[in-house]
């Protein structure tokens, strides 16, 4: 209810130290708004997000018992709710309050500071008119259901869950592939330290297939999600593994028993170096220890003619069954994290680089499984035809820093290719040459790791490559790929013959983030990764509330990083689980009955079903639990029967007549 | 040489894509051109016909409506009535005699920061060549009477 | 020995700028200075300066030494550097705007043929509409060094004999527009000349 | 009745170039494709005009594209690579800056000729892979091939900086259109590494360099000539084997042809007007590869 005194507004212009007051005439602007109508108190400051200038506004409201609060600063998106606590604090009902962003719309996108400042009083001028008509509300309140979706089943998504499950919240912890472990478990190797990929991620992937707190949904895709923070209703598709994974013991004797005795599939785990047969286990460690069947290839799929060894070889278990079909499955919970990772640039695209035109020019991840114990090549590293390398070229910014592929620094190429030269090295004894634009090692003992290189006379040239091409110049070059580079520091152009180039591509989002993206109501960033709340202050949040980032979908990072941020993300879940119920704003709509001719043209405009239609009084009413505050009805109902908190008709005209009244 | 015209804009920017690509172009320091004032709505679905017209009628040479990309909105589906009511709006300010080139609709996601930029930009020079709408006294008329 | 040092005030930063705001320039500031314009030029190995290290000097504002190199005129267009670029970088585009600028105020190398291939293409085409490949050639040996010819005589004789070299002198009916063409032609600004240069 | 192409010969094709445009004429009456040469059309201006006026160097190739439009084309053909670049750059630059737009206007404005981008400009192997396509080829074809594997050399202007005839990187249009009339080719690395262009003329001994690498890599690939789509190419390479001979005491002596020539021959069109005769390399080898020799049709019992 609107309450009778009359309204005592205090204006508070912030000069956010010299981002707002070098191009808006802040002093201009206080004294501007001390004349507007009903403004009591007017002040500038440097900082009104501080505490001395919270403090400011608490002490306004006092001494001057101003009802209502005006301050021109930055985004709301970064301190609404900073000054709307402030107020609550002072005692004065949080949605008394508007803010001007002078910031962001002012000052940092335009140059001419009378213009500037122009523009900031209008918008001034705009607030003061709304907030007079303010009106008090209350927040909401939305309990939580404590359990949690984690998507993605890589180092970031086991992270995530197991921190979780560690609190005792159950996770439901959906793969796409067959098995966890994502990139990180195709490492042999991780950089700095040189401690063995495997060692340090299996040991985590076993915690989280005996967790009791984990529901491990591998082999399945998430396809629909309804609902909101609190409460969302997930549909996850489980794609048929033909092989039930509660019956199977994970003894593998079906795989021995294929009628394919050689395997003879290229091996995705192995990036198509290695071979697998149609029914098969991605890696010797995978979790679930439960093989799957590719219908692709199996002879049973593909003619119906086959001895079904597999199943003789199962026996009594009866976990095989290859009439097993897709299954859905709905699962309730209150927050999501999202960890479904990165692609890694495809080398093709750089054709300069002969990548598929050349048999020895490898991408990186290849490598990355040649130099694994465990891979195709038991950690030998060879190239097609059998051979040791006696030279070694390392392609740095494969699609990265380029404007005909990707804008962004990848983050990890420079510190993932010192890692696979000094192993080749290791392994070989090849010359390597590194060729580089910047060696990027900002990290703790990176530095470090590069001088360890440099003293292992590992060639380090800084330029570009041109091109790797097999066309012979001079007869030393007879049967090698050579590498053509200017060496920039030397000064000169240089033909490099080596045996083996290794492209080390950069990271991309995943071909399916526009999916995922859509699904949970999210955005992304230009080059397509999923976009954070705030770049510093909100790294793992989104803008959907319940929603949070973990690891490579929201940008390049290396383990570490990955890991704090899952962790990260795991605790900002925590936060809201624990506290139990999320607060609702309070801009919901609500039907003025006396004024509802029962037309019902509302109904249809809510996505949420909010607006129902009430026969025996032959009106509609909007359950405002269900109602997010879009205002589409508010804008569609034709006798202006609707009204939206925060969002009023006359609030926003007000807004409008301050804009264009002229000073 | 004569001060240029400097039209007025008022944009409804929706709080989850256009608004933030606002956001975005001042944190990128990305500079254009000061014509036009925000009006932050949660949702382009809840700008109301009358909004545009009471701008137009309170002395607007423009008006831009910022949204979601289809099938990005985060109401769903409200970009889509924006879009109906866009097109409503069209044919109506054409019959009241405003050029259409007054209104403009743009998808605007939070990560097109420059896209602002351009779009502004853009308007402000179609609108300096159209000159005020205050001048154009039958479109004058017409608004008091709807708005 | 040689001294090599280069003083701040032989730079000349406002020819650069102007330089970057001419039409395909426009990338020389975003320059990475990686080396793959140098890398995938065929004809860098024979240059004073890299293509890259051209850009280096024209984007710090060292002129004569971008003009006065022979790296613009060994440039055949073959634009190998701009399809290299990873910043997009007109490379090309910025050889032939140096070419113009050392054309017109005659920064090159006496008696150097490329520029005087483009000097008398240019007088032929303006003319006559069309070039016509014997006479060009015969003009260029005699301004840059008559002895080519004696070079040239194999040459000659094969295209004779196979009917490739034709006397005639190519022609178009209307030379207006291309007159006025000409004409439209305005100089780019005279910066950090050095006595005795002439514009 | 097939619609007719435009065609801007350029200032070569009418003299070192000419056996190009004798067998591009021939090839396309075979193929019945009328060519339409542009009347009183002027030198593209090439890449020295470039070097001495901008605005004037796009006004030529701008006077061409108009002439094109009047006449109603909207193909024009340019067969000279650099003649494609120039006319296709001009088109770029003119919509890309108003300022060059205007410049280049006023000045063919007097002579009420306007630029007008609707032209197509295009180079006979797109027209040929794209319009004419390789089944096509393959269904006409009237002669089989008895010489030896050959080289496609694509040079650098038609497929750099603009990729509509080809890709920047290891094109292949022209190695499948002859692949569609039975020609074998071989992997060239250098099929778009530059000839030099005007080079030979004026930095001798580099252009002369430069044309040694392609030949003797394309003897290493195992090619016995080498194809090319350029008059500037072709003479380059043609014209200065007997000085690359002398200099390095290599033997290097193969044919250089236009892949029109080729595609022509195989069509079954007249030997005696494909230019062959034109070649100054190779003349032996030509005479026996280019014969009369029809495809025997199999029998169908």
């Amino acid at each position: 209810m609107p309450d009778r005194n009359p309204v005592r507004i205090g204006v508070y212009t912030c000069h956010c130290g010299t981002n707002i007051a070098a191009t808006v005439d802040v002093k201009a602007l206080a004294e501007f708004a001390a004349a507007l109508p009903g403004v009591v108190v007017s002040r500038e400051y440097k900082y009104m997000c501080s505490d001395p200038g919270q403090d400011l506004i608490r002490h306004d409201i006092r001494d001057h018992d101003l009802n209502r609060i005006v301050v021109a600063s930055c985004s709301p998106h970064l301190h609404e709710h900073t000054f709307r606590t402030a107020l609550k604090v002072g005692g004065l009902n949080p949605y008394y309050f508007h803010m001007v962003n002078i910031r962001e719309q002012a000052s940092w996108v335009h140059e001419n500071k009378a213009q500037a400042t122009r523009k900031a009083k209008d918008l001034v001028r705009a607030a003061v008119c709304r907030v007079a008509l303010h009106e008090p509300l209350e927040r909401g309140r939305v309990a939580i259901h404590p359990d949690v979706l984690v998507l993605g089943g890589g180092i970031a998504g086991i992270h995530a869950a197991l921190t979780l499950a560690n609190a005792g919240k159950h996770v439901y912890l959906v793969e796409k592939e067959p098995t966890i472990g994502g990139h990180m478990a195709k490492f042999d190797k991780t950089f700095p330290t040189l401690d063995c990929a495997a060692c340090i991620l299996t040991p985590k992937m076993s915690a989280v297939r005996s967790h009791p707190n984990i529901t491990l949904l591998t082999y399945s895709e998430v396809t629909k999600v309804d609902g909101y923070v609190g409460n969302y209703k997930i549909t996850v598709l489980r794609h048929p593994r033909y092989i039930d994974e509660d019956l199977c013991a994970g003894c593998l004797e079906c795989l021995e028993a294929c009628v394919y005795k050689q395997a003879k599939v290229p091996d995705e785990f192995n990036m198509g170096l290695g071979k697998r047969k149609p029914i098969y286990i991605p890696f010797p460690q995978a979790v679930p220890q439960v093989p799957v069947i590719d219908p692709e290839t199996c002879i049973q799929f593909k003619s119906g003619k086959c001895k079904k060894t597999c199943i003789e070889a199962c026996g009594e278990r009866h976990a095989i069954n290859l009439q097993a079909e897709a299954t859905t499955q709905e699962i309730e919970v209150g927050t999501v994290i999202l960890a479904t990772g990165f692609r890694a640039f495809d080398a093709a695209r750089a054709p300069g680089y002969g990548y598929g035109r050349y048999p020895n020019v490898y991408a990186a991840l290849e490598v990355e499984r040649m130099v694994n114990a465990s891979g195709p090549t038991a950690g030998e590293v060879i190239l097609r035809d059998g051979r040791r390398p006696q030279a070694v070229g390392i392609i740095h910014c494969v699609g990265s820093r380029d404007e005909n592929t990707n804008r962004w620094c990848s983050r990890v190429c420079c510190m993932y290719s010192l890692k696979l030269a000094h192993l080749i090295k290791e392994h070989t004894g090849a010359e390597v040459f590194n060729f580089y634009i910047d060696i990027r090692t900002p990290g703790k003992g990176f530095e470090e790791f590069y001088q360890k290189l440099l003293t292992e006379r590992v060639h380090f040239i800084r330029g570009r490559v041109a091109e790797v091409t097999d066309w012979v110049f001079d007869p030393s070059e007879d049967g090698k790929l050579v590498i053509r580079v200017e060496d920039t520091l030397a000064g000169f152009v240089r033909r490099i013959p080596v045996d083996m180039v290794v492209l080390a591509t950069g990271l991309e989002p995943r071909a399916d983030a526009p999916e995922v993206r859509r699904l949970f109501n999210i955005s992304c960033a230009s080059e397509g990764f999923f976009l954070e709340r705030h770049p510093k202050l909100a790294p793992v949040n989104t803008f959907t509330d319940g929603v949070f980032l973990a690891g490579c979908c929201q940008g390049p990072k290396d383990i570490p990083d990955t890991v704090a941020q899952a962790g990260a993300a795991a605790a900002e879940a925590l936060a809201l689980i624990d506290a139990g119920y999320v607060e609702t704003e309070p801009n919901t709509a609500r039907v003025i009955e006396e004024i509802c001719c029962g037309c019902k043209t509302c109904n249809s405009m809510c996505p949420y079903h909010a607006i129902s239609f009430v026969g025996e009084i032959h009106k509609s009413r909007i359950n405002e639990v269900l109602c997010k505050g879009c205002g589409t009805c508010v804008a569609a109902c034709p006798s202006g029967a609707i009204r939206q908190n925060l969002f009023e008709d006359d609030q926003i005209y007000a807004e409008i007549e301050g804009i264009l009244t002229h000073a | 040489m004569p001060e240029e015209f400097q039209p007025r804009i008022v944009a409804f920017f929706c709080n989850w894509c256009t608004y933030l690509a606002a956001d975005l172009a001042g944190t990128s320091r990305i500079k254009y051109a000061p014509n036009a004032e925000v009006v932050r709505v949660m949702c382009s679905g809840r700008i109301d016909v009358q909004f545009v017209l009471k701008a137009f009628a309170q002395g607007a040479d423009g008006v831009l409506i910022g949204g979601c990309h289809p099938g990005d909105c985060h109401y769903q589906e409200g970009n889509y009535k924006a879009l109906r009511r866009y097109r409503l709006l069209q044919r109506l300010i054409r019959q009241m005699g405003i050029e259409e080139e007054r209104l403009r609709l743009e998808w605007i996601s939070a990560a097109e920061g420059d896209r602002v930029r351009v779009v502004i930009n853009e308007m402000v020079e179609a609108l300096q060549r159209l000159g005020p709408l205050h001048k154009n006294g039958q479109a004058q008329e017409r608004l008091m009477e709807v708005a | 020995m040689q001294r090599e040092l280069k003083l701040q005030r032989e730079a000349d930063p406002e020819w650069a700028r102007h330089l970057s705001e001419r039409p395909g320039c426009e990338g020389v500031f975003s320059c990475l200075q990686c080396g793959a314009c140098s890398g995938s030029c065929p004809l860098s190995i024979y240059m004073d300066f890299t293509p890259r290290r051209i850009i280096a000097l024209a984007r710090e504002g060292f002129r004569k030494e971008a003009l006065r190199s022979k790296t613009i005129w060994l440039c055949a267009s073959c634009y190998s550097c701009a399809v290299n670029c990873p910043r997009q970088i007109h490379i090309t585009d910025v050889m032939y705007s140096l070419k113009r600028e050392a054309i017109q105020f005659r920064l090159y190398p006496k008696r150097f043929p490329v520029p005087i291939l483009s000097q008398e293409f240019y007088k032929m085409v303006r003319r006559r509409g069309r070039s016509s490949e014997f006479w060009l050639v015969l003009r260029l040996a005699l301004r840059s060094n008559p002895l080519m010819l004696l070079g040239m005589l194999r040459s000659g004789w094969d295209l004779m004999r196979t009917g490739r070299l034709s006397l005639k002198r190519e022609r178009i009916r209307d030379t207006g527009p291309l007159s006025r063409l000409t004409a439209e032609r305005k100089p780019l600004p005279a910066r950090g000349l050095a006595p005795g240069e002439v514009a | 009745m097939a619609r007719s192409y435009g065609y801007f010969p350029g200032c070569s094709l009418k003299g070192t170039g000419r056996a190009y445009e004798e067998s591009l004429l021939t090839l396309f009456r075979v193929l019945d494709l009328p060519l339409a040469e542009l009347d009183d059309w002027n030198c593209c201006g090439a890449t020295s005009y470039m070097a001495i006026d901008e605005t004037a160097a796009f006004g030529l190739a701008a006077r061409n594209l108009a002439l094109a439009q009047m006449a109603g084309q909207q193909d024009l053909l340019a067969p000279c690579s650099a003649c494609y670049l120039v006319l296709r750059k001009t088109q770029d630059y003119v919509g890309r800056y108003p300022a060059i737009a205007q410049e280049v206007n006023t000045a063919l404005g007097n002579g009420n000729l306007k630029i007008l981008n609707s032209v197509r400009v295009r180079h006979p192997l797109e027209v040929l892979y794209m319009d004419v396509g390789t089944r096509r080829l393959s269904e006409k074809m009237q002669r089989t091939w008895h010489g030896g594997p050959v080289a496609c050399y694509y040079g650098c202007q038609m497929v750099r900086p603009y990729t509509e005839v080809d890709r920047a990187f290891n094109p292949t249009r022209m190695d499948e259109l002859l692949a569609a009339v039975k020609v074998p080719t071989v992997d060239y690395s250098l099929k778009t590494k530059c000839c030099g262009g005007s080079l030979t003329g004026t930095t001798h001994s580099v252009g002369v360099e430069l044309n040694r690498i392609l030949l003797k890599e394309a003897v290493r690939k195992g090619a016995q000539a080498i194809v090319t789509v350029c008059p500037l190419c072709q003479y380059n390479l043609d014209a200065y084997q007997s000085e690359i001979r002398r200099i390095t005491r290599e033997h290097i002596e193969m044919p250089i042809l236009y892949f029109t020539q080729i595609l022509g021959w195989a069509l079954g069109g007249d030997i005696g007007s494909l230019g062959l005769k034109r070649a100054i390399s190779g003349r032996k080898t030509i005479g026996q590869w280019f014969t009369e020799t029809r495809v025997e049709k199999e029998a169908y019992a």
